[in-house]
């Protein structure tokens, strides 16, 4: 059996998560806070209820808080989990705080780390950071091995921290644009997804635009990740919304703001958030009607054009 | 020329405005959001013209017309030299010795200069957990010279932090080296409200440097949980001018997006 | 429909054609320069047409209409999907286990697989330097599948090669394992003009599997240094048939970069 | 003093050359076989009679012999040393076989993994190759230590190899553009060279064309390394003659046939191939002239264009 495939790989949401994501699976999720957050699929695995489920990341935003809220997520394993000035991603924060969670620290670079030593075929990597903080003294519970101190055989008497490389059982990412064979085009801040996405088993792309793969050979120095690490291309305009997608649209300040609103709640307001924006969605184009449709979307576009 | 100062600005304005004066125009700045991008964007505006910044989500020397949302904000690529990737930024320039300048900020401060932004309690049961590390840990790591700008506040400066997320001299003058640390005596200035703190080297703590206009050295113990050091040259902090005062609110922030208690710019 | 076998093809034109045949449509395959090349792309324009290519030099999945002159020649990145780098290639495809098959050539292959394509005589003072590893080393370690399309001289085949450049299985059916290589049983495929081999994996060393049409085993032998195993079903090589010297001849080569002893195409 | 600048740094290769190249350097170089060889700089190197050099790469081609056949090189450290289908690099293959000059051989992989711990600031990083191999059985007499195996610390009873990261002094590359303050574009394969112009203490680029920063900052997403890791921007139209540009000029084989041939024969007929060629031009453009000139760069750019 061959690892890679030229094949067509264009499918519904729905048929992607049913095929590539399993309870008990380690997602890799790309965005970043306010950025290009897998919106659209993190929907999709909430609807189908896929659980135990562990979440990989540099910056776990919306699109965790979503699944943490929906009570499948028992380990988040980040640098980070929050939204920047809009706040705490409060059902990060309450499922931790309320041991319902577990939450396994590293910073932004060790975590990029760990994918690149993923994307590489190492079993792990050296970084400079960590040592002296707290973060290496305390672990996860289900964390067997979080990082190696050894002496550093190049230079006498140095320490170096070693921490293993992460390959995501599943990553799911939202991008500009891709081709039906799962040739990537990421636009603006790439974040850490080129590592996350070489470094995963199985990766689920959702795009704005499906183009054609002659652009990608006609353009080959841009290509982000090629269609060799993509197992599904999911078609979705505004599939990272109420995140933005530089070149497309910019985040919608109302929504998220509401959406905190619910999350920090919690309890029976966060449920309704969850029934009416979620589970009483049937398509995500139904979710994006819902908050405001063509209106709501010109006004975003418009103001994503304004950054460019 | 006598400088005009100005007489109408306020304490957050003054702390990012001290700040941006220990920004050369020379300098990589790895920046975050908040305050810090005010302080950040003021220098590059008025004396450190030169400046570059980069920012942990990939985005290489942009050019910020004004103060962003966020680091992930589309803006934040703004006509950027490169818009790369977290590890371009955090392990290509930050982890590899190229950035000069780093802005932290955290829910707590020692006396060591460390910062917690992960939790309150005990971190295997935390009472209340914060965001966690992000960036923070290895530019706290890696680059030579720190930047905290920060309100003084009792709680926010312990004595000891209930978790070293950054870790500042962590227990004393030589604790980095003992943990490994490659950036042993890293400079590490705290901008807060009532004062200007750097970290002597030869404790390892902070030491009080300047006050802020109209501030004593008590209004600073009361409202710290360890007793710092002050420096036998005690200065003051420079008042803005008018014409600092006016850059601030017309050109870095005019939505005050983070300089909240000032007024609204009349348009 | 009857195959029309060519009965006019050269030794070098068999070699390649049978090599290829190892080779399915659904396999990503790095690619050198040479007989390999040939191989590959004659490969892909009959029987395998799914095929992808990468190259080391950085080139993923290029449209090669005909042979290139190197890895490097310009036209390897023509129409690609991404013109990548070596890291890219070597690191996230080969080292990764995303890549199917290798090919690799060089100045010695020994019983265990082992191939030297560093120096001949003492390693710290040798008699003769070859260029080195290049790629070679790592897809040897990483590839499960490893095609060799060689010139059989004895010279060429030697029980032990003075240099293991890139590994077979070392000294035995556990070399791999004990050395520490992730891949521990690779197919290691030798097409010569006088036969095809391939690891017994029972035994870590070469077997003769197929004779070239009209080559007797006793003509391998007086060939090889060593003397390999034969199989109990040994078969022949299949000629190609007319269609596939002309595939090969007109599409593949036609300005006979590699396939020196065949006729040019008349124009 | 900051480490980055965001001066002009335009100057000539003579006094790039002067600046940043010193004897007992480690000097990383860019291109590949046929490819985009910093020729005009090694030229540049070889007329300054810089020496004592260690150079390093990944396939080191025409500009490490001309430089190693001048007689200035202690050290090669690489991947490989030849020219595909041109044969050998004559005057490497004889200096190692005389005894003038060590060689210290690693593979490819391993040599960009040690450039990208070198980008990286870690001090080593594991490679799954080498093992097995006589790589490892050998090393040269100046080099400390070539490698290390440790246990993997997340996988029992598996070794993993360590090599050390490779900071050049100086990298010297050829590109297709640069602006003027080091931000630097490559066209079609890259190669090790991003790997290796980060990991360098400092690096040279000459280029085909400069262009303006404006161009960088309107396709952010293009850039191949910014002006952060740049000293010296050498422009230097054909500086990879009589290898190729993508976009630009294919190789000249017959060149490269004539110089092959002289450093095939060595002793007075290669002496005579770098009087008349590298010394006896004052500049590169002189050599170029002496090549062909424009009707020669004519018809390499025609060939290029077929290609494209």
């Amino acid at each position: 059996m061959s690892k890679v495939s030229k094949e067509v790989k264009v499918m519904s949401a729905q048929e992607a998560v049913e095929r590539f994501v399993f309870d008990g699976a380690i997602i890799g999720i790309g965005g970043q806070n306010v950025s290009r957050c897998a919106v659209a699929l993190a929907h999709e695995i909430i609807k189908q209820g896929k659980k135990d489920l562990t979440l990989t990341g540099c910056n776990l935003s919306i699109h965790m808080d979503l699944m943490v809220g929906a009570g499948l997520v028992k380990k988040c394993e980040s640098g980070l989990g929050g939204q920047g000035k809009f706040g705490a991603t409060f059902q990060f924060k309450r499922a931790i705080e309320e041991k319902r969670m577990e939450a396994e620290d590293y910073d932004h670079l060790t975590m990029v780390s760990r994918f690149l030593a993923g994307e590489m075929g190492i079993p792990f990597i050296p970084v400079r950071g960590l040592m002296g903080s707290d973060i290496l003294n305390y672990q996860a519970a289900s964390t067997k091995k979080k990082f190696e101190i050894i002496n550093d055989p190049w230079n006498q008497g140095e320490k170096v921290l070693l921490v293993p490389a992460m390959e995501p059982d599943v990553t799911i990412v939202h991008v500009q644009k891709a081709d039906e064979i799962g040739n990537v085009l990421i636009q603006g801040i790439a974040s850490h997804e080129p590592e996350l996405i070489r470094a995963s088993k199985t990766t689920i792309v959702s795009c704005e635009e499906i183009i054609s793969t002659q652009f990608f050979r006609s353009n080959s120095d841009y290509t982000t990740v090629p269609y060799h690490y993509i197992d599904a291309v999911v078609e979705q305009r505004f599939g990272a919304y109420p995140t933005a997608t530089y070149g497309y649209y910019s985040f919608d300040a109302d929504h998220i703001n509401y959406y905190q609103q619910c999350s920090r709640a919690g309890g029976e307001e966060y449920k309704k958030y969850l029934d009416e924006y979620v589970y009483g969605c049937e398509t995500f184009d139904d979710f994006i009607e819902k908050c405001g449709g063509v209106k709501k979307l010109n006004h975003l576009q418009r103001e994503m054009v304004r950054l460019m | 020329m006598e400088k005009q100062y100005s007489d109408n600005y306020t304490r957050e304005e003054l702390m990012a405005i001290e700040a941006s004066r220990f920004i050369k125009s020379t300098d990589t700045v790895i920046l975050g959001t908040g305050l810090p991008m005010v302080a950040a964007i003021f220098a590059q505006k008025t004396h450190a013209r030169g400046i570059n910044f980069v920012v942990e989500s990939g985005s290489i020397d942009p050019i910020l017309p004004s103060v962003p949302f966020t680091v992930a904000d589309p803006i934040i690529g703004y006509r950027a030299i490169k818009t790369g990737s977290l590890r371009e930024v955090l392990g290509c320039l930050v982890q590899r010795g190229l950035v000069d300048i780093g802005f932290l900020g955290g829910a707590e401060i020692d006396q060591f200069g460390n910062i917690n932004s992960t939790c309150i309690g005990d971190p295997q049961n935390p009472k209340v957990r914060f965001p966690g590390s992000g960036g923070a840990n290895c530019i706290a790591s890696c680059v030579p010279k720190i930047l905290i700008i920060t309100q003084h506040e009792k709680r926010r400066f312990p004595a000891k932090v209930q978790f070293i997320t950054s870790p500042g001299y962590i227990d004393g003058p030589d604790g980095r080296k003992k943990a490994g640390l490659k950036v042993t005596k890293p400079e590490i200035i705290v901008v807060t409200d009532l004062c200007v703190m750097d970290i002597d080297a030869s404790t390892g703590r902070l030491k009080v440097t300047k006050l802020m206009p109209g501030i004593t050295v008590d209004q600073v113990y009361q409202n710290t949980r360890f007793r710092p050091a002050v420096s036998e040259h005690m200065g003051v902090v420079e008042p803005p001018t008018e014409d600092e005062v006016r850059i601030l609110r017309e050109e870095v922030d005019p939505k005050r997006v983070y300089l909240k208690d000032c007024p609204k710019t009349p348009r």
